[in-house]
């Protein structure tokens, strides 16, 4: 009753049941080259070179991910966990992934804890019955289910990181884009998008080449009439494209098309709370925002502001659709800028 | 006695608040409202001055009352009265807490002007209750101060949000919150203010 | 306006009052002496007997601590303000009464309140005693004339609310008492709001 | 195919402000069912005169602040049938009108409009009509006598003595428990329906459009105070069933007391302003002038409620000092 996260209704069943659909590259688009790959039992410099030289980019961020490994290796990180669900309504591209090769993943995964030094892995699937039905997960790759609320992210790694632990994330396609870089010296030139939403009539994953339009996406899934917005990213936190030639990246990660805009008006905050329960961080996006529309906000009293993970949960679940991430970003930005040097 | 007092003191806060009910002292309590770190001292004063205002009240209303022209006479002497008490207060706080005169003492003068006349329904009131009862409603009178300037203060927060409109935007809508706020005050009387 | 070059010192207190009573009314956008209004504005017959003694008061009290102000040190001046206030008030209470019969007994408590109302006191505590006695007296002048503005206009308003309106309605009752005051006095200030911002805006747009 | 640009999220859950007062208006007109049953259109003109000045006065403002005149959401249309809903049936049909006009104009929109209010604006539309109208505002039928609720004209009828007037001579009512229940007696038009009221308060809990805990502590503290110190001589539980059943309470305690405008942001700020309304309530009916007194209860509570959330803030550490004061 008092979890935190919010829980969000899923539309990801027609997207998942027929795997991952291979969307043929457009002609324009050059061939990705191979390497020469460092092959099994290589080092964890060789690995981090394979990435780097494989362009591997996390799809849940779009950073590179050889950089990510050499500061987890600083940080001597505990734990490496592989995201292989979706905390998204629409979104299952990592879903999919895990499912069409989860040894692939599983592989990627050791691989990156070598880099890094991390001594505990774990493969994190969106559900229990998603853990069952997994084949091939090696030994000593541990499994974990990341719950129905959202963040899962968030909320899964603080429960991983129990007893003070540091843990950090890594996406199931870079998993598998690291494998088939270090075994097979393959670049890492596809990534698998999830074309869903109100606005397409069959929604489906797609292995797509890098630099693919994203309205090819879209085209392949169907387009209903009177579509009025398109996202990239995320449901919940990515952004708006009004021009669908723009390219796919490892990070666009679904293309999801809204015959409705969402509501522009913002109504006053209704006293809630939901918003302060959905948050995982402990933040009060609600106090947050009062302080900043009392006009003087005071730095001391924006508690935690600046712990914000821009989820979003707060905003999903505002019945008020107020943006309290915007408002909680623009205390923290308030917080390190504002506080008055008393010795100065 | 201290029955008489808690009661008297309990009125002066509930049915027959003079700030909300009757609308006395309001210019003062929403000056205070906007200081929000002087109402708990500004409170104190309005009690020591409502408190002297009505044993000045008691105290002379036996020698102005077989007067001819009392009723004009009677605010004026209280008036003389609180001034002597201000003065009397403000020098014994500037020999005993210079530094917390030097702070505070502006509110000394607003508070004494703001409760010097409030004798005359005190004394017509209390005439019959005697000084316990005098004492307790000047006590209760400071705490109903303080409630007006914390509800007040709260209330210009509320009055200053980003929806008002411009025009209303602080005090015409602080106003407006008094009026409704009186109104429940209105409901424990009826309309009729005890003085 | 054209300002007249030889007389620079009348221009300037005609400013000057007419400053504090429109645009820094003292009810209104002070909000000082809120009592006498809200809690005795009712009927012309009080309104009148109010403001007259809040003229007669505040006039010869204005004067008083602007020619006498600085001879007390800050501090004491709060007690010279309640001796004039005290000494001053029974002759304007005394004209009030003659001028309209019955008023000090219809008015009750407000009429002693005023004897040294928050306007008067902020004013004749803080600005007399530092202003030459021409400029303390058009201050005087013009915050007695806000003061009494305001309370005509809400003393009329309620007397027709009394009334039932002029279309003759069902009488409001609720008009005597001090919550209908209030509300009328933050409407009004609301309109003297939307007035002052919208002569800002203008004074923009021209500069 | 034009695209626009939007902010994320695109997905929200499903409650939100305007579905919340959509569930209150709902509910609110579900109370008119009964009445007009029983005693004909009357109810429904009275209602829609105050929801039709409620949304033309927020038309009006908005109009007058350079908007486009839009009616936000159902709050000003719950605040006119809360309005007409705490008037009697016999009431002449401006004064519902009066007060919803109130509600809005004076109650609402000056401070930024619904969900601003510092004050419930249907309470307050209630206490203006019974400060200014005492006598209408509280001259309820006897439906045993012959009466003609016309639908619009004015209505013919011998008044009674409502239950709470009879409590507040220190007289017991002779009702039927059922009748209380069924809100067969003079009362205001939706204030004596308990059982209405109790499956309103029921649905409005259940689609999370209002909060249960207000509303418990409540009508738990308006119990209490009825039990320890009975208005009339009977035993305590006797003194409870009429204290709750009888006038405007029950109402007040479902629609008015946990209205969003001005509750407090914490479960334990929202349980003392419950605890703190019902009390005063019941200080209202025992000391105040008229027979009833949760809307004026209401007012008084919602001015308290920042102060109680000021002090569950301090005591939660959320309300640090502003920095480099001592």
């Amino acid at each position: 009753m008092f979890a935190h996260g919010v829980r969000l209704e899923e539309d990801k069943r027609a997207a998942l049941k027929n795997g991952i659909a291979v969307l043929p590259a457009p002609e324009d688009l050059p061939e990705p080259r191979s390497f020469r790959a460092p092959g099994g039992g290589a080092e964890p410099a060789a690995i981090l070179a394979a990435a780097r030289t494989a362009g591997i980019d996390d799809e849940f961020d779009g950073a590179p991910l050889a950089a990510r490994l050499a500061r987890l290796a600083e940080e001597q990180a505990d734990l490496l966990a592989a995201c292989c669900f979706d905390d998204d309504p629409f979104v299952c591209g990592a879903q999919a992934v895990l499912r069409e090769d989860a040894a692939k993943v599983a592989d990627g995964l050791l691989l990156a804890a070598l880099a890094c030094g991390a001594g505990e892995t774990v493969v994190a699937a969106a559900s229990r019955s998603e853990l069952r039905a997994l084949r091939g997960l090696p030994k000593g790759v541990a499994a974990a289910a990341a719950g129905n609320r959202y963040p899962a992210r968030v909320l899964l790694m603080r429960r991983l990181c129990r007893g003070g632990k540091r843990g950090a994330w890594i996406g199931a396609q870079a998993c598998a884009a690291l494998s088939d870089a270090v075994r097979r010296g393959v670049r890492q030139a596809e990534t698998v998008v999830t074309a869903s939403g109100g606005g397409v009539l069959r929604p489906a994953n797609f292995r797509v080449r890098f630099g693919t339009p994203v309205g090819a996406v879209l085209r392949a899934a169907g387009l209903r009439e009177g579509v009025r917005a398109v996202a990239v990213g995320s449901s919940l936190t990515g952004r708006t494209v009004t021009d669908l030639s723009l390219p796919v990246t490892a990070a666009t990660r679904c293309v999801l098309a809204f015959p409705r805009l969402p509501a522009a008006r913002a109504f006053p905050c209704v006293r809630c709370g939901r918003c302060a329960r959905a948050c995982p961080q402990g933040i009060l996006p609600w106090l947050v925002l009062r302080e900043l529309e009392s006009g003087a906000p005071e730095p001391l009293r924006l508690f935690h502001a600046e712990s914000c993970v821009g989820c979003a949960a707060c905003d999903a679940v505002c019945p008020s659709g107020i943006a309290l991430v915007a408002a909680v970003r623009r205390a923290a930005a308030l917080k390190e800028a504002g506080v008055p040097d008393e010795t100065a | 006695m201290l029955a008489e007092m808690a009661l008297a003191a309990l009125l002066a806060v509930t049915a027959e608040n003079l700030f909300f009910a009757g609308g006395a002292g309001l210019s003062r309590a929403l000056r205070s409202a906007r200081e929000p770190g002087s109402i708990g001292v500004s409170s104190c004063f309005v009690a020591f001055f409502a408190l002297c205002a009505a044993f000045a009240g008691l105290l002379l209303e036996p020698l102005l009352a077989p007067l001819p022209q009392a009723r004009l006479l009677r605010p004026a002497a209280l008036l003389l009265a609180a001034g002597t008490a201000y003065l009397l207060s403000a020098a014994l706080l500037r020999r005993l807490a210079p530094g917390f005169f030097r702070r505070r003492g502006r509110l000394l003068g607003p508070a004494a002007a703001n409760t010097a006349v409030l004798a005359v329904p005190y004394a017509a009131r209390f005439s019959a209750f005697g000084a316990a009862g005098a004492a307790g409603f000047a006590l209760g009178t400071g705490a109903a101060f303080w409630l007006a300037s914390s509800v007040l203060f709260h209330a210009l927060r509320a009055c200053r949000n980003p929806d008002s409109p411009a025009p209303f935007a602080g005090l015409p809508a602080a106003l407006i919150y008094i009026g409704i706020l009186s109104m429940a005050f209105a409901g424990f009387s009826g309309g009729k203010v005890f003085f | 306006m054209e300002r007249p070059e030889n007389r620079p010192l009348l221009h300037d207190l005609r400013v000057v009052s007419r400053s504090a009573a429109f645009y820094r009314n003292p009810v209104l956008a002070g909000a000082l002496a809120l009592y006498p209004v809200a809690a005795a504005g009712v009927g012309m017959r009080n309104a009148a007997a109010l403001s007259v003694l809040f003229v007669l008061t505040a006039l010869p009290v204005q004067a008083a601590l602007c020619l006498t102000g600085m001879l007390f040190p800050a501090w004491a001046r709060p007690a010279a303000v309640l001796a004039a206030c005290a000494v001053f008030w029974v002759p304007a209470a005394l004209a009030a009464e003659r001028l309209v019969p019955g008023s000090l007994d219809a008015l009750g408590t407000a009429a002693c309140l005023t004897a040294c109302s928050s306007a008067l006191y902020v004013r004749a505590a803080g600005y007399a005693p530092e202003h030459i006695l021409p400029a303390a007296l058009a201050d005087a002048v013009g915050y007695s004339l806000g003061f009494a503005g305001v309370l005509f206009l809400v003393s009329a308003a309620r007397q027709l609310w009394l009334e039932g309106g002029p279309w003759g309605g069902p009488a409001g009752g609720g008009a005597g008492l001090p919550f209908a005051g209030f509300l009328l006095l933050g409407f009004l200030a609301a309109l003297l709001r939307a007035i002052r911002l919208r002569r800002a805006r203008r004074a923009e747009k021209e500069g | 195919m034009r695209l626009h640009s939007a902010p994320a999220p695109f997905v929200r859950t499903e409650t939100t402000a305007v579905s919340m007062s959509r569930a209150a208006a709902a509910a609110l007109a579900s109370l008119l069912v009964l009445p007009t049953a029983r005693y004909g259109p009357r109810p429904l003109s009275m209602a829609g005169a105050a929801v039709l000045t409620c949304l033309l006065c927020e038309a009006l403002v908005s109009l007058a602040r350079g908007r486009r005149p839009v009616v936000s959401g159902f709050s000003s249309a719950a605040a006119g049938l809360a309005s007409a809903l705490l008037l009697p049936v016999n009431a002449p049909l401006w004064l519902p009108c009066a007060a919803g006009a109130f509600a809005v104009l004076a109650a609402q929109e000056p401070f930024g409009g619904p969900g601003r209010a510092p004050f419930q604006p249907a309470a307050a539309g209630a206490a203006f009509a019974a400060l200014c109208w005492p006598a209408l505002t509280f001259a309820y039928f006897d439906p045993s006598q012959p009466y003609a609720l016309p639908a619009l004209g004015a209505c013919s009828f011998q008044a009674a003595r409502s239950p709470a007037a009879l409590l507040k001579d220190g007289l017991k009512p002779d009702l039927l428990p059922l009748d209380m229940l069924w809100g067969d007696f003079p009362g205001p038009t939706g204030g004596t329906a308990a059982l209405v009221l109790g499956a309103c308060a029921l649905a409005l809990f259940l689609c999370r459009a209002a909060k249960p805990e207000t509303t418990v502590c409540f009508l738990l503290a308006a119990a209490a105070v009825a039990a320890l110190f009975p208005r009339i001589a009977c035993a305590p539980l006797t003194s409870v069933k009429y204290e709750l059943l009888s006038g405007s309470l029950l109402f007040c305690a479902v629609f008015l007391v946990p209205g969003p405008a001005a509750l407090p942001y914490t479960f334990a700020g929202r349980c003392l302003y419950g605890a703190f309304a019902g009390a005063a309530a019941m200080a209202f009916r025992r000391f105040g002038a008229f027979e009833q007194g949760a809307p004026f209860a209401v007012l008084l509570a919602d001015a308290v409620s920042p102060m109680i959330d000021s002090a569950l803030f301090r005591l939660r550490g959320w309300e640090a000092r502003p920095y480099g004061t001592p």
